[in-house]
């Protein structure tokens, strides 16, 4: 019997269609995943089954958690199942937790609000649970504040309150999203586990083909508000039926073939750069604090060379960034630029400025709203000493803007009437409108759909092809940079453990560290061409 | 009932009336706490008061006090001759801090001849120095307790000070040792409250017994109707006028402080800041003193007159001056009409609201000023106009010869000529414009007996005030 | 368009409108006294009555409007003048001396009871529109410095911001190339409600006798020659009093209305 | 926490200090001569030069900032020009009028405002909401001494519920000198309560958009549960901010309300004390104002650490 059972769901938030007929079920002791693109209702699905939809939503259908259904329940029924019967886990773990209370307040919170236990053993449970999900309370005492913890730790606390009272049903709304790839790893164990010891029912929602494919007993495809196809995982991802499932997975697997690069030639040069960040005194005659986002760095990058930078989040990749792009300067060592420093006695150096252009990761953040995309692609000009003018400047931005697969016209138009995958392309153009010599790439593709991002990158080998560019590919995500550089640096602490020719740094790490890494990205199977 | 709350506008500073001019001092301090040689009645008449009886020398120059026996101060010192020379010689000191100085300015010396008499002498005869005596400013202090006068005022008076709540009230007890009879009230509590409207409010809801000088003319109709209080309208030693700076141009062409004098309507000044109480003067004089002579006339309203005037002064399209207002409403809402009515005949007067510490500063001590409103409530000061320094300017030798004439003169019907050729002389050279004289203004409960109705010096005089029972 | 815009503007071009046609027409000269026609309460010759002086208070609440905008316009673009680019250079040096200068001194002028100071810097330089003008403005001024060097300072961590450093613009150029502008529509809602506390600041100060001056007709001084007559002629103090809350709560509606319209996510700092 | 209390009494300290030159400085330049003040009209030159003497207004002004700085820092405050008693002495009498006063203001505005803005937070959109909204516009839009003014021409004229003004004073017991604060408190009170409340509404809709409350809904509090637990507590921190401030704005920005009602309280000292131009009173109160502002927003701070444990162990 199943213990969730999702029939012709629809929804409608003040009259838009949100969901269409949705079917799904779930077995005790079972993983189902969602998933499926970003705004394609994975969400609304779970918040539906928790009845915790936003004003003005209405739901119709059958929503059956144990053969009662959800949907007829009063309020303080429903209250009555929440946390007891259904535990949520959500996405941001620093903000899913309340800044001003203990962990072991909240905790005991859903023990105490559901009187479960009497209130002497609430305490008791409390720490059994955190124990269980890996925060013992010798080491991490109740006591303790959420922002006294990594963003793993509170992911743990907050899985610890949705199984505090063992519900039968668990659901994670991307769980993992905003951790990093070693993190990701112990939480999904740590879920995978609680799933077996428990014999609850996990809907899992994630756009993370890698990690569906890895945990899920059964995946729910989803677009638009519909489900596109459903079935159990190996069965699925051998047979898939539906062409965006296929669209799906092979963008997530998407490889790209890099043209050959050029003969070495030193392009940037970094040497032995230290960037360290001076912290507050704790105490008042505490000598200050340091942090050494950067440490003894050196690398060399060569002309018409792509180089990955690949670390845990944390470890300095953007720090370096900065610094290279000659925005902060670094306490020592020396960044130069064809044999020039990108520093000169505390000022950043307009020439070697000019030659070198950042894509970055956030496309809606990276322009400012109330100029129109012909004015942002050409604020790099600012750096020239005579930038084109008139009719020149208009065929400047025709060309990148059909270089990047926009259209000339788009020139006139604001950014808040482009999706985040067009965005993106506006900012490599902008990158690309001074034919810089160097292009630094922080997180580009990090914050894009799958079927975008394998645009983006498809754009990004195009755009090698005509302009030869050099750049620095900075990403968490292995598999991208695995496929869109020739070489890779592997940072960790602020410090470059690794270095060599990607596959070679793929297929036999040295490091252990990369070892780590490498082994905890989830990795995409095999998708099974040929029952096609 | 034997208590009583009065509110009066002003806090007194402090309770020392030999060294300051603040008139909350001697409406608090006055004939209840201090006493002096003389005193004034509420009919403005002086009469003995420390000083049992007195002879004047024939030249008129040496004054013998006999004073009252068996008179302590409330410290249970008694008074003597000894202090009457002290509080005289302290008020004619050097380094005295007395604000009438001029006052005692006349005295020689002053002689102890036994415990209960006391022998003045003056440089030259004058005939207001009783009367000079009877100000609050002339009050007998001890040397014992002169050190915290300022806090804790001893005097002779039927009222001990008893508390002293700053910025609220001032409670004063009856004095059992009391030289004279005994005054019917016990205690007396004077309540402090500048604002109209609370002023209002408070006497509507009978928070208070008696408004001395209640500040809002416009709300006695209301008290008057209302059966639970009766108004005192008397009058004042206020001459409200319109001062005008004699030496600045252009008010040192006569026409133009004539035309100025055209140009007013007093009796819309009257109706409209005062509502309609106040009586109308033409000169510096007060109306209800036997020597006033009615010079209104001199200076009927005539606008068109005003103008013929201004345009004959060299100012047909008027002129531009500022009109300094001090904080009482008379000031402030007659300024408001005298501008209208000035900017009839084409003087546009800047109105430049100030406070009184202000008004001190740049009027009265800088003379920065073309026109200014204020109220001269000291007693008989026609002797201002003599003094060319004095703010206003006023610099005419046969005024000054006409007051040396006045004061070496003994003879009451000389000298009322003599002040009412005084009179008509600043009218006639229309010295500043005269509006009207200060009414006085009491609102009390309807039980509420022997309040002064007249004001001829600032005292709220509570040896007379009692309860209809 | 939310019904607190369409109501606050409709209230507060009322008001501006009577201020506007008052330099061309009000139904009497607002200066010219009748003191026999004195106190009349409203009635068809006088629609909102006459005061003490026989005034026409219709003229006088028209004019009147005028003293009020016109002394709480220029406070607030007082504020504005000094207090944004105060803010935006606080925000450019973030953490250097001249931002802890700036903002030290923010702190300061907001420790200074403003009205006592009000009162004083009136009583010093004399009572007048001008001195109000001044007393305002200058409390004004952390007000934007402070609103402005915030909604910066967030400015300043975002990427276009970064881009704009790598195209090699300075500081004084990214401020305002592309902080002003982003900074506007706070500014114009925190304005409006700068506005409208200009408005209650005038009418205080002129209410203690040390805003404009007569014969200028000012509401807050209408009030205080009203206040010994509400009891027999309450229109005196009831139409003034309606005056400033009308003005006041249009111009509260229309900035809540601004914001929401302009940008939902903006937060006006309102004490 | 130590040092971040400590660096924060080390600007205070400064502050206060570049805030009594600034004083000193402003106060000076004002026209007017205390003592020709005291004498009057009639006065005499060398009168009016004995009691400058008397005052201390005859040494150089820098001296004389010296000297009262210098008195402050061990409690004297100096003597007042026209009362001649100790400033400090007057000052701690005002203080027990307004300082009762404005805790008082605080309490009602406090106990009005947060009932409300929950009350609105809750019902976001719906009629109640609309209504408390519409009704703190108003509160906000009216300005207090207007209020003022009605509530005595109502409640003191008309009903005569209430004295008109005037403190009673604290030996006649604590409900009788309550009650003379009635009045004053709730016109101060009142539009305070509108700001407040429109605060509180709008920090708890902030919170109630946070991420916590959904996690909180999801543990199975109902609505107002989490509302309670985990909302107004989150909320106090930007509702702390204005308490600070409106603590400030009543101690100090009752000066008309003070007068209204004629309360003898520090507002009307200083007004008095701006007309007598008793400039020691003026700098003295001005300057104590200004340290209450900063102490305040001093222990605003602290008390945010006790609010949000992430400022407590920010250094
Ligand atoms: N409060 C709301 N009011 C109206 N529409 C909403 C609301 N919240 C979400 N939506 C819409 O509902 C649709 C589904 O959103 P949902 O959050 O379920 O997407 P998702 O699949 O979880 O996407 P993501 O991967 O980005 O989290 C989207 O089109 C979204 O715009
Ligand atoms: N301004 C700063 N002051 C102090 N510490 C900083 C500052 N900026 C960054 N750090 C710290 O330096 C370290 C490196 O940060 P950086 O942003 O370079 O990481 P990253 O590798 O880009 O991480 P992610 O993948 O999350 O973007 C982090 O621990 C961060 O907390
Ligand atoms: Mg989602
Ligand atoms: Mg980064
Ligand atoms: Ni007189």
């Amino acid at each position: 019997m199943s213990l969730l059972e999702i029939k012709d769901l629809s929804l409608t938030i003040h009259g838009t269609q949100i969901l269409k007929r949705i079917n799904l079920s779930l077995a005790p002791g079972k993983i189902v995943a969602v998933t499926g693109e970003s705004g394609s209702g994975k969400s609304m699905t779970a918040l539906a089954v928790m009845q915790l939809l936003p004003n003005g939503a209405d739901a119709e259908g059958l929503l059956q958690l144990d053969g009662q259904n959800l949907l007829n329940q009063s309020e303080a029924e429903m209250c009555a199942l929440r946390g007891a019967a259904i535990g949520m886990v959500f996405q941001e773990p620093m903000t899913a937790l309340n800044p001003v209370k203990t962990i072991g307040d909240q905790v005991m919170e859903t023990i105490l609000i559901h009187r479960a236990v009497p209130p002497a053993q609430a305490r008791a449970r409390a720490e059994e649970v955190l124990a269980r999900v890996g925060l013992p309370t010798d080491r991490f005492p109740m006591t303790r504040f959420p922002h006294e913890l990594s963003g793993g730790q509170r992911q743990r606390v907050v899985i610890a309150m949705a199984i505090a009272l063992r519900p039968r049903l668990l659901i994670a709304d991307e769980p993992t999203t905003a951790l990093d790839v070693t993190t990701q790893a112990q939480i999904l164990d740590l879920l995978k586990g609680l799933v077996t010891e428990y014999g609850m029912g996990l809907l899992m929602i994630t756009h993370d083909l890698a990690v569906v494919a890895g945990m899920a007993d059964q995946i729910v495809v989803m677009r638009h508000g519909e489900v596109v196809e459903t079935g159990a995982t190996e069965h699925l991802l051998r047979h898939m039926q539906h062409p965006y499932t296929r669209m799906l997975f092979e963008a997530s697997g998407h490889q790209v073939n890099l043209p050959v690069a050029p003969e070495p030639r030193p392009l940037l040069e970094v040497e032995n750069v230290v960037r360290d960040y001076r912290l507050p005194r704790k105490r008042l005659f505490d000598a200050p604090g340091h942090h050494l986002a950067v440490d003894q760095v050196s690398f060399t990058l060569n002309r018409g060379e792509r180089l990955g930078l690949v670390g845990e989040s944390g470890c300095g990749k953007s720090t370096l960034t900065r610094a290279i792009l000659g925005l902060e300067e670094v306490q020592q060592g020396r960044i130069s630029l064809d044999g020039q420093p990108v520093f000169t006695g505390h000022k950043p150096n307009l020439a070697v400025r000019r030659k070198m252009q950042v894509v970055f990761q956030d496309p809606y953040g990276s322009f400012n709203p109330r100029h129109r995309v012909a004015r942002l692609i050409t604020e790099p000009f600012h750096l020239l000493e005579t930038p084109p003018t008139g009719s020149e400047r208009q065929d400047r931005i025709a060309e990148l803007l059909t270089a990047v697969g926009l259209s000339p016209d788009d020139s006139s138009r604001y950014i808040h009437e482009f999706s985040g995958g067009q965005r993106q392309r506006i900012a490599i153009a902008r990158a690309l409108i001074i034919q810089p010599e160097l292009i630094l790439f922080d997180e580009a593709v990090s914050a894009l759909d799958v079927s975008v991002r394998a645009q983006i990158l498809d754009l990004l080998v195009e755009l090698c092809e005509t302009y030869d560019l050099t750049y620095l590919f900075i990403s968490h995500d292995l598999s991208v940079v695995r496929t869109i550089t020739d070489r890779v640096l592997v940072m960790q602490a602020g410090k470059i453990v690794e270095q060599g020719e990607t596959e070679q740094v793929f297929t036999q790490p040295q490091h252990p560290s990369t070892r780590t890494l490498i082994d905890a990205a989830p990795s995409l199977p095999e998708i099974g061409q040929g029952a096609a | 009932k034997s208590d009583i709350t009065i509110a009066m506008q002003l806090e007194p500073p402090h309770l020392d009336p030999t060294s300051a001019a603040a008139q909350a001092i001697d409406s608090v301090v006055y004939t209840n706490i201090f006493e002096g040689l003389t005193r004034f009645m509420g009919d403005g008449s002086v009469v003995p008061g420390l000083a049992e009886s007195w002879e004047i020398s024939d030249d008129g120059t040496i004054y013998t006090f006999k004073l009252r026996d068996g008179v302590t101060f409330h410290d249970g010192t008694t008074m003597d001759a000894e202090d009457v020379k002290f509080s005289l010689d302290r008020a004619t000191a050097e380094d005295s801090a007395n604000a009438q100085k001029a006052l005692f300015a006349g005295i020689e010396t002053v002689e102890v001849v036994d415990p209960l008499t006391v022998q003045v002498t003056l440089k030259e005869p004058n005939g207001n120095f009783l009367f000079n005596l009877a100000w609050g400013d002339a009050v007998i202090v001890a040397p014992e307790s002169i050190e915290n006068i300022k806090t804790n005022p001893v005097g002779t008076g039927a009222f001990t000070f008893a508390d002293w709540v700053q910025g609220d009230s001032i409670t004063l007890n009856r004095n059992p040792d009391y030289w004279g009879d005994q005054p019917a009230l016990e205690t007396a509590t004077f309540k402090f409250i500048s604002d109209p409207t609370a002023a209002f409010a408070a006497m509507m809801a009978e928070d208070v017994d008696v408004f001395d000088n209640f500040p809002a003319p416009e709300n006695l109709p209301q008290f008057e109707a209302d059966p639970r209080f009766q108004v005192l309208v008397g009058s004042t030693e206020g001459e409200t006028i319109l001062s005008t700076n004699n030496k600045q141009e252009p008010f040192d062409d006569v026409l133009v402080r004539q035309a100025l004098a055209h140009a007013i309507d007093r009796q819309a000044i009257i109706d409209g800041a005062m509502f309609g109480y106040g009586t109308p003067i033409g000169t510096h004089f007060a109306p209800h003193n036997p020597a006033y002579v009615d010079l209104t006339g001199n200076s009927a309203y005539d606008p068109e007159k005003a103008k013929a005037l201004l345009a004959e002064a060299g100012y047909p399209d008027g002129f531009e001056t500022t009109l300094h207002l001090p904080p009482p409403s008379y000031a402030r809402r007659g300024g408001e009409i005298i501008a209208a009515q000035l900017a009839e005949i084409g003087i546009k007067a800047e109105i430049i609201n100030v406070e009184w510490a202000q008004w001190l500063e740049s009027v009265f001590k800088g003379k920065e000023f073309g026109l200014t409103i204020v109220s001269h409530t000291e007693p008989m000061d026609i002797g201002i106009y003599a003094r060319p320094e004095y703010y206003f300017q006023y610099d005419s030798t046969d005024f000054q010869a006409l007051m040396e004439t006045l004061n070496s003169t003994t003879d009451p019907d000389e000298r009322t000529r003599l002040l009412g050729e005084a009179q008509r002389l600043i009218a006639t050279d229309y010295v500043n414009g005269y509006l009207f004289q200060l009414a006085k203004l009491g609102v009390a409960k309807a039980g509420v007996q022997g309040l002064w109705e007249n004001a001829p010096t600032a005292a709220i005089d509570l040896t007379a005030i009692s309860w209809d029972e | 368009m939310s019904r607190n815009l369409i109501l606050g503007a409709a209230l507060s071009s009322l008001v501006l409108l009577a201020a506007l046609v008052s330099f061309v027409w009000t139904p009497y000269d607002h200066a010219a006294l009748n003191i026999p026609a004195k106190l009349q309460p409203p009635n068809t010759q006088h629609w909102f009555g006459t005061d003490h002086f026989g005034r026409d208070m219709f003229s006088m609440i028209m004019v009147g409007a005028r003293t009020s905008i016109a002394v709480a316009l220029v406070a607030v673009g007082i504020g504005m003048a000094l207090g944004v680019p105060l803010g935006l250079t606080a925000a450019a040096r973030k953490g250097s001396w001249l931002d802890e200068v700036i903002m030290r001194g923010n702190d300061l002028v907001f420790a200074f009871p403003s009205l006592v100071i009000a009162i004083l810097i009136t009583a010093v330089f004399g009572a007048g529109a001008i001195n109000a003008i001044i007393a305002i403005g200058i409390f004004n001024i952390p007000v934007f410095a402070r609103i402005t060097r915030g909604a910066a300072l967030s400015l300043w961590e975002r990427e276009f911001i970064l881009a704009a450093r790598v195209s090699g613009k300075g500081a004084a150029r990214i401020s305002a190339e592309h902080i002003l502008p982003n900074v506007a529509n706070l500014l114009i809602v925190q304005g409006t409600i700068q506005f409208s506390l200009g408005i209650l600041a005038e009418a205080g100060l002129s209410y203690v006798g040390l805003g404009a001056q007569p014969p200028t007709p000012s509401w807050g001084r209408m009030l205080a020659d009203a206040q010994t007559m509400v009891s027999f002629a309450p229109h005196l103090a009831l139409i003034p009093g309606l005056a400033i809350i009308v003005t006041v709560l249009g111009l509260n509606l229309l900035g809540d209305g601004l914001r929401d319209w302009l940008d939902p996510r903006i937060r006006v700092a309102r004490a | 926490m130590l040092r971040y209390a400590l660096k924060r009494l080390l600007s205070l300290i400064l502050s206060l200090a570049v805030a009594s030159v600034v004083i000193f400085a402003v106060i000076e330049i004002a026209p007017g001569d205390p003592a020709s003040f005291m004498l009057g009209v009639n006065a005499q030159a060398d009168t009016l030069a004995a009691l400058r003497a008397e005052l201390g207004l005859d040494v150089s002004k820098v001296e004389r900032y010296f000297n009262w700085v210098g008195g402050m820092l061990v409690g004297d405050f100096g003597t007042s020009y026209t009362y001649r008693t100790p400033v400090s002495q007057m000052i701690t009498d005002r203080l027990w009028v307004s300082l009762p006063l404005a805790l008082y203001a605080l309490t009602l505005s406090t106990l009005i405002a947060f009932p409300a803005g929950i009350y609105a937070a809750a019902r976001r959109g719906k009629p109640g909401d609309l209504a408390v909204m519409g009704a703190t516009q108003l509160g906000i839009a009216v300005p207090n001494f207007w209020f003022a003014m009605m509530l005595v021409l109502i409640f003191a004229i008309n009903l005569r519920w209430f004295n008109a003004g005037g403190f009673a004073g604290w030996e006649n017991g604590f409900w009788t000198g309550l009650h003379s604060l009635t009045l004053p408190a709730i016109a101060l009170a009142l539009p305070q309560a509108a700001i407040l409340a429109r605060v509180m509404r709008s920090a708890l809709l902030d919170i109630l958009a946070e991420d916590f409350m959904r996690t909180a809904r999801a543990k199975g509090l109902s609505r107002r549960q989490a509302l309670w637990r985990h909302g107004v507590r989150n909320a106090l921190i930007p509702v702390l901010t204005i308490i600070g401030l409106q603590f400030s704005f009543l101690l100090a920005g009752s000066i008309i309300i003070e007068q209204v009602f004629y309360l003898p309280g520090l507002g009307r000292l200083v007004f008095q004390a701006i007309s007598a131009r008793d400039l020691i009173v003026v700098e003295s109160v001005v300057m104590l104002l200004v340290f209450a502002v900063i102490m305040v927003n001093f222990l605003v701070d602290l008390a945010y650490a006790a609010v949000d444990p992430r400022l407590r162990s920010r250094t």
